[in-house]
């Protein structure tokens, strides 16, 4: 069944798909990658802001990229708050946050899943807009306009964040306090503070990424445990905290995905992405374009 | 020591508890788990309803041989590791004189066994095939899927009919789904069609573009999905953005979810065209006695319980296993199961999704899934479902409100 | 026993370590016999601790040999080492956080001794509280590690080092971020071990430290050795001021 | 210490004999049904604490080694009809190789890393089995019982009993575990591995003993499952389920002692299940939720903990 038509268009198809999966996992690049905490809620939170985009959309007719950003500031407070919780119960009292982080955090998820459970219900739910359902013609080949969205506000996302974090003060601020944290202090810079703040920006960045989420498909209330194992998939085969590498990493597993998916048959394909994860953490454990050398 | 005795004492509180009020009222209690989270839980749910609504019918009629009847229902979460503990509860502890099986397969499968060694009457409830190993002669599934393949063979059927020689499967890799295509590639080859493309997916499957691109290829006449709520939007979608080629004759069959209010809502145009199996359609030939009055109750209640508005696919059915249990026990004049039992599989029940007859297996002696046609649907209306002619239906020849249109690209206008 | 041969406790030959591009130590030779106090001194960076990783197996070395008691070691994993008879400090202490002094102690006793001579628990029990008497910690036995000052801390290492029986201590400063009297009260510590059949490699930063303790004095720079010998001499070498002094 | 392993032992005998009795007196079914989830689940904790609590490796496959221990039974039954001991040995034993290999696993990865590995080897391990038709693949395979064998007139009621001696087992394991050098050496590498091994802890045979320790019991727990349910699929075998629970009930019982697993699993497993059969809706999963957050926030060192600062501050109170 191969051909080389079906082979380009899977590469294609696989490159706009991995730029979704980068535009869900970036958020966690920066709260997992760059902060080290073990933020296994964050699909959770993704689905929370799919569900706040489609409330906005159900209701008021916004569109839901902007009402993603419009939620992306209500998200940013959650994450100043949420960090807030984390540091006094975690890193205030220093030692052995792994396995209580993992745990807190999937609490959160769980909690997460019920508010919405009681406020939306069990059914899937998706979104209205025009580019929902259309597609752009391109020789023989059509490409779905929902991922053509999907591409470029990764692309976006990618290319903002990197600048934010090697452009600004603050940026360069957070990228320190992720290597070295007494340095910082003794440049009279608050480390919790500025950890604080990158965990908001991670989970503003989640108010996107969720209308993302329900653009590409419809979501339902527990949609984010399929999603914890894909989008920490992402960032460790990148290697931490590195942007763009995020973007490569999705994109490697995007299109890997779809060419299994489409030439050998779509039943191996998650073993395959994790399989590749395997990979990666064996041979390079600091991932593909990990911080330390 | 003490983790006995910390054991002990909860299992004493539970019983307790529950056998005190049992005594004092002495209704009938019909038992049962319905999934209220996970997966299952949108079918689950809608699917209670319909039982509730039966219920509260038949307590305003004075109940069942003068007692109220009472349903205790407990939370599967969509799984098959939480039901022997739960029925063994119901039938040890709660003293259940009736019980139903809880929505769908996975949780029902585990069950099977235990109901049959308790010599237990059991009120199937949309689970496939899930008696054909076990045997138990007490088993009737309320679902009309009739016989394994009927439901493969209608779509096929429809398919060749239109002049389709080749076929596409496409099923996710789940029991339901499984199952079906298993069916479809037995019936496939009976009828001398020719399998082109064959391929399960994840369940996990985000993007269906990929997929929906190489089963194109494949060129096929008959494309026949089976599939889940989450992708069967998913798919339609794709369809939509990738197209499916002009020789496709007939697009659809198995795909759960297109029978829900709001995943139907939410694809709106997207669905015309597609031809799917359903169990319950506002057509005119499918009202029976009772039917309307059903829906005016149920559509009023989903509301405030926030289930599935239309409710056409699992609720009528849920109300008719209640029904069928009711006409029984009337019919027998005692809770016996054996004599319950009996009854249901020698004779024809009214219901208001028509009169009902089990085959020896448990199952419905005639399938009555129907094939439907989605036409002329718009987009983001729920109410537009309501009207009959939104899904005209094909299959079988006696509800048939309407004839196919091929092939699927020109029924998608 | 080791008087027997002429042959050195440790051998260090030709050991070069690389980090990518980077070489931490470039053939690196060195025979350090038994009952010597050695200082080892050299700038930040300059391949010390590396050097001292390799000879307890925390790296592996390729190309070199480090030989210890006429056994070559280079391939054995850090707690056979242990076993052998080569144990060290950290430059910045690890002790077990969840446990307390005596039972870091303990692991020593358990794992690393147990080798040597098979005791009883009460024996090691009675071990164990000798060698923190010895170092000044009887009374802090049952505290928990995490609650030891900085000073403790650096003695409690040294103390699980002794627990392991050794016959080569390496000391990786751990007089760092002392107060003068303390560095003084480990650098005592330090002397009175290195009497009794121990030999001892001692890194460190306050030089008078290194020219009181050391028979003999290496100096690393950018991991080759710049000056080998007597405190005295190689701190009149001019590379040895140039490279580590700063003058 | 001798007087404490005479209680110990009395203890278990007392347990066993007391489950047995059990079997014989009570005709309610349904204390088995449920006490054997319960019993399962303190199986699961306690092996889980082996790696999880003493060596500090956070294994997220939990699900991976009980799916492999309900699959290795169902294929040893459809294949040999083999009986339900074998089936239970040959998953110890299925069990002993997956964590030998995840032993490996930790030569190189640490921390969250090795967590995420297990993620992934549970999705790699479900799909190949949902690709596997002999074992029923993605539709699942119902299973008939055999015949039970006496002094039990029920299958439930043997199970019960068979996973009341897994717990006996596995405890007795773990405890002689954090009582024998084995558990000295773990909680050193736990603390501090390079430490520990520089003080002659070897390392790399700990981990892999605790690793292949823990995977034969994890899996052995399986086993039964297959005929508990007569039933299998791969959806509900790997059910993320059965790793957080495992995590959840550990943490909160403690995992500084052998019996902060059993704790926790007989707490939070007896909620889940008298929460099954009251409250029964999504509330259930928020309890869940609501019970981790506030255990890791407001107990960090789980009951255990708890109980050993209130006995601290008393004892501190006398003196």
């Amino acid at each position: 069944m191969f051909s080389f038509e079906l082979l380009l268009d899977a590469v294609v198809i696989g490159v706009l798909l991995g730029c979704f999966y980068a535009a869900v996992s970036i958020g966690l690049s920066i709260s997992f990658g760059l902060l080290d905490v073990p933020h296994v809620a964050h699909p959770a939170f993704l689905v929370l802001a799919s569900y706040g985009v489609y409330f906005l959309n159900e209701h008021y007719g916004v569109d839901p990229l902007l009402a993603g950003l419009l939620i992306t500031p209500l998200f940013f407070l959650f994450g100043l708050l949420a960090y807030r919780l984390y540091y006094e119960t975690f890193e205030k009292r220093g030692s052995d946050a792994g396995v209580r982080g993992i745990a807190f955090f999937f609490g959160i998820a769980f909690i997460i899943e019920v508010l919405i459970i009681l406020q939306f219900g069990v059914d899937q739910r998706s979104v209205t807009a025009d580019y929902v359902g259309q597609s752009w013609r391109l020789g023989d080949m059509r490409i779905p306009f929902r991922l053509v969205v999907a591409f470029v506000v990764a692309v976006a996302l990618t290319i903002l964040l990197t600048l934010y974090l090697s452009r600004t003060f603050m940026g360069r601020a957070i990228r320190a306090v992720a290597q070295d944290q007494e340095a910082l202090r003794l440049m009279g810079a608050n480390p919790i503070r500025i950890k604080q703040w990158a965990f908001g920006i991670a989970t503003a960045v989640l108010g996107i990424a969720g209308a993302l989420l329900i653009i590409v498909a419809p979501v339902e209330p527990t949609l984010d445990r399929t999603y914890i194992g894909r989008t920490f998939c992402v960032v460790v085969m990148a290697g931490l905290g590195s942007m763009s590498g995020t973007l490569v990493a999705a994109i490697i597993l995007g299109v890997a995905e779809t060419i299994v998916l489409t030439l050998f048959g779509a039943s191996w394909a998650p073993a395959i992405s994790f399989a590749m994860l395997l990979g990666v953490l064996a041979v390079r454990p600091q991932g593909l374009f990990g911080r330390r050398s | 020591m003490k983790r006995r005795t910390l054991l002990g004492g909860t299992f004493a509180v539970a019983m307790f508890g529950l056998a005190s009020t049992a005594l004092a009222q002495q209704p009938i209690k019909i038992g049962m788990s319905m999934a209220q989270t996970g997966g299952l839980a949108g079918g689950g749910k809608a699917s209670l309803l319909g039982i509730e609504v039966w219920r509260d019918d038949v307590n305003a009629r004075g109940g069942l041989l003068g007692r109220k009847v009472e349903l205790v229902v407990y939370d599967d979460k969509s799984s098959a590791s939480e039901t022997p503990a739960i029925y063994s509860k119901l039938l040890d502890v709660d003293k259940v004189d009736i019980l139903f099986a809880p929505y769908a397969t996975v949780p029902t499968a585990p069950l099977m066994p235990l109901v049959k060694q308790r010599g237990m009457l059991l009120m199937g409830n949309f689970s496939f095939q899930v008696n054909s190993k076990v045997g138990h002669d007490m088993w009737f599934n309320n679902a009309p899927w009739g016989p394994a393949d009927s439901w493969a063979s209608s779509f096929l059927d429809l398919g060749q009919k239109a002049g389709g020689k080749s076929i596409a499967l496409l099923a996710a890799d789940q029991e339901f789904a499984q199952n079906l295509a298993k069916t479809a590639r037995e019936v496939a080859t009976k009828l001398g069609m020719q399998v082109v493309f064959d391929q399960a997916y994840p369940p996990s499957t985000v993007e269906f573009s990929g997929i929906l691109r190489a089963l194109k290829a494949a060129k096929p006449d008959i494309v026949y999905v089976a599939s889940y709520p989450p992708d069967s939007a998913g798919i339609l979608r794709a369809v939509n953005e990738i197209g499916i080629g002009d020789n496709v004759k007939l697009f659809g069959g198995g795909m759960v979810g297109l029978q829900f209010g709001t995943v139907m809502e939410n694809l709106g145009s997207l669905l015309n065209g597609v031809v799917n199996y359903n169990t319950w359609l506002p057509e005119p030939n499918m009202y029976n006695e009772g039917t309307k009055a059903f829906f005016e109750t149920y559509t009023k209640r989903a509301v405030e319980a926030k289930v599935d508005p239309l409710g056409y696919y699992l609720a009528p059915y849920g109300y008719a296993s209640g029904q069928m249990i009711e006409q029984a026990i009337k019919a027998v004049g005692s809770l016996d199961q054996k004599a319950l039992a009996k009854y249901l599989r020698e004779n024809t029940h009214k219901t208001i999704v028509g009169p009902i007859t089990f085959a020896a297996d448990g199952e419905w002696k005639e399938s009555g899934v129907v094939q439907a046609q989605f036409r002329g649907i718009k987009d983001k209306n729920i109410e537009q479902f309501r009207t009959p002619g939104r899904q005209v239906i094909l299959f079988p020849a006696k509800l048939k409100s309407g004839d196919l249109i091929t092939p699927f690209e020109a029924a998608r206008k | 026993m080791t008087g027997e041969t002429q042959a050195p406790l440790l051998r260090i030959s030709a050991l070069t370590k690389r980090f990518g591009g980077f070489t931490a130590l470039d053939n690196v030779s060195v025979d350090i016999p038994a009952g010597e106090r050695f200082g080892l001194i050299g700038p930040n960076g300059s391949g010390k601790t590396t050097l001292i990783n390799c000879i307890s197996g925390a790296f592996r070395t390729e190309p070199g040999t480090v030989t210890f008691r006429d056994e070559d070691i280079t391939r054995l994993q850090p707690h056979v080492r242990t076993r052998r008879g080569i144990a060290r400090s950290f430059q910045i202490p690890r002790p077990f956080r969840s446990m307390t002094v005596a039972e870091n102690l303990m692991v020593a006793l358990d794992f690393a001794a147990a080798t040597d001579d098979v005791v009883s628990a009460i024996d090691r029990r009675d071990t164990m509280m000798s060698i923190l008497t010895r170092m000044g910690l009887a009374s802090k036995a049952n505290v928990s590690a995490t609650k030891l000052s900085q000073v403790e801390l650096r003695k409690m290492e040294l103390a699980r080092a002794m627990a392991t029986h050794p016959k080569l201590l390496i000391s990786d400063e751990a007089m760092a971020g002392l107060s003068s009297s303390e560095v003084d009260e480990v650098l005592d510590l330090l002397m009175s071990l290195a009497g009794q059949d121990i030999t001892i490699i001692m890194i460190e930063h306050i030089m008078q430290a290194v020219m009181r303790f050391s028979d003999r004095v290496m100096c690393l720079e950018a991991g080759k050795i710049i000056a080998i010998g007597t405190p005295n001499e190689v701190m009149a070498n001019q590379r040895v001021q140039e490279a580590y002094l700063g003058t | 210490m001798k007087r404490s392993g005479i209680y110990f032992w009395t203890g278990a005998a007392l347990f066993l004999g007391a489950a047995l009795l059990m079997t014989q007196v009570i005709g309610n079914q349904y204390p088995f049904f449920a006490g054997y989830v319960i019993l399962q689940f303190i199986v699961l904790a306690v092996a889980w604490s082996i790696l999880g609590g003493y060596a500090g490796y956070v294994n997220f496959g939990t699900a991976a080694f009980f799916g492999m221990g309900v699959y290795t039974a169902v294929f040893l039954f459809k294949a040999f009809g083999a009986p339900l001991p074998v089936q239970i040995a040959a998953a110890a034993a299925v069990g002993a190789l997956m964590g030998f290999a995840l032993g490996l696993l930790t030569l190189r990865m640490q921390g969250i890393f090795f967590s995420i590995a297990t993620i992934a080897a549970t999705i790699i391990i479900e799909t190949a089995i949902t690709n596997w038709r002999y074992v029923g693949g993605a539709a699942g395979i119902q299973l008939q019982r055999p015949a039970v064998t006496a002094p039990f007139d029920n299958y439930v009621e043997m199970l019960f009993f068979v996973q009341a001696m897994l717990v006996v087992l596995a405890v007795a394991v773990s405890r002689y575990i954090q009582r024998s050098w084995m558990g000295r050496g773990l909680q050193a590498l736990k603390d501090d591995e390079l430490a520990a091994e520089c003080t002659g802890v070897p390392t790399l045979r700990l981990k892999l003993m605790a690793c292949v320790i823990s995977g034969a019991l994890l899996c052995a727990a399986g086993a039964p499952a297959a005929m508990y349910l007569q039933y299998a699929d791969p959806a509900s075998a790997f059910n993320l389920n059965y790793s957080v629970s495992t995590l959840a009930m550990s943490l909160i019982g403690g995992t500084a002692h052998w019996a902060g697993p059993v704790i926790g699993a007989i707490v939070l497993g007896t909620t889940q299940q008298l929460l099954t059969v009251t409250i029964s809706s999504e509330v259930n999963v928020l309890v869940l939720g609501v019970m981790l957050v506030l255990f890791v926030v407001a107990a960090p060192e789980g009951i255990i903990g708890l109980v050993r600062k209130i006995r601290r501050k008393r004892n501190e109170g006398e003196g």
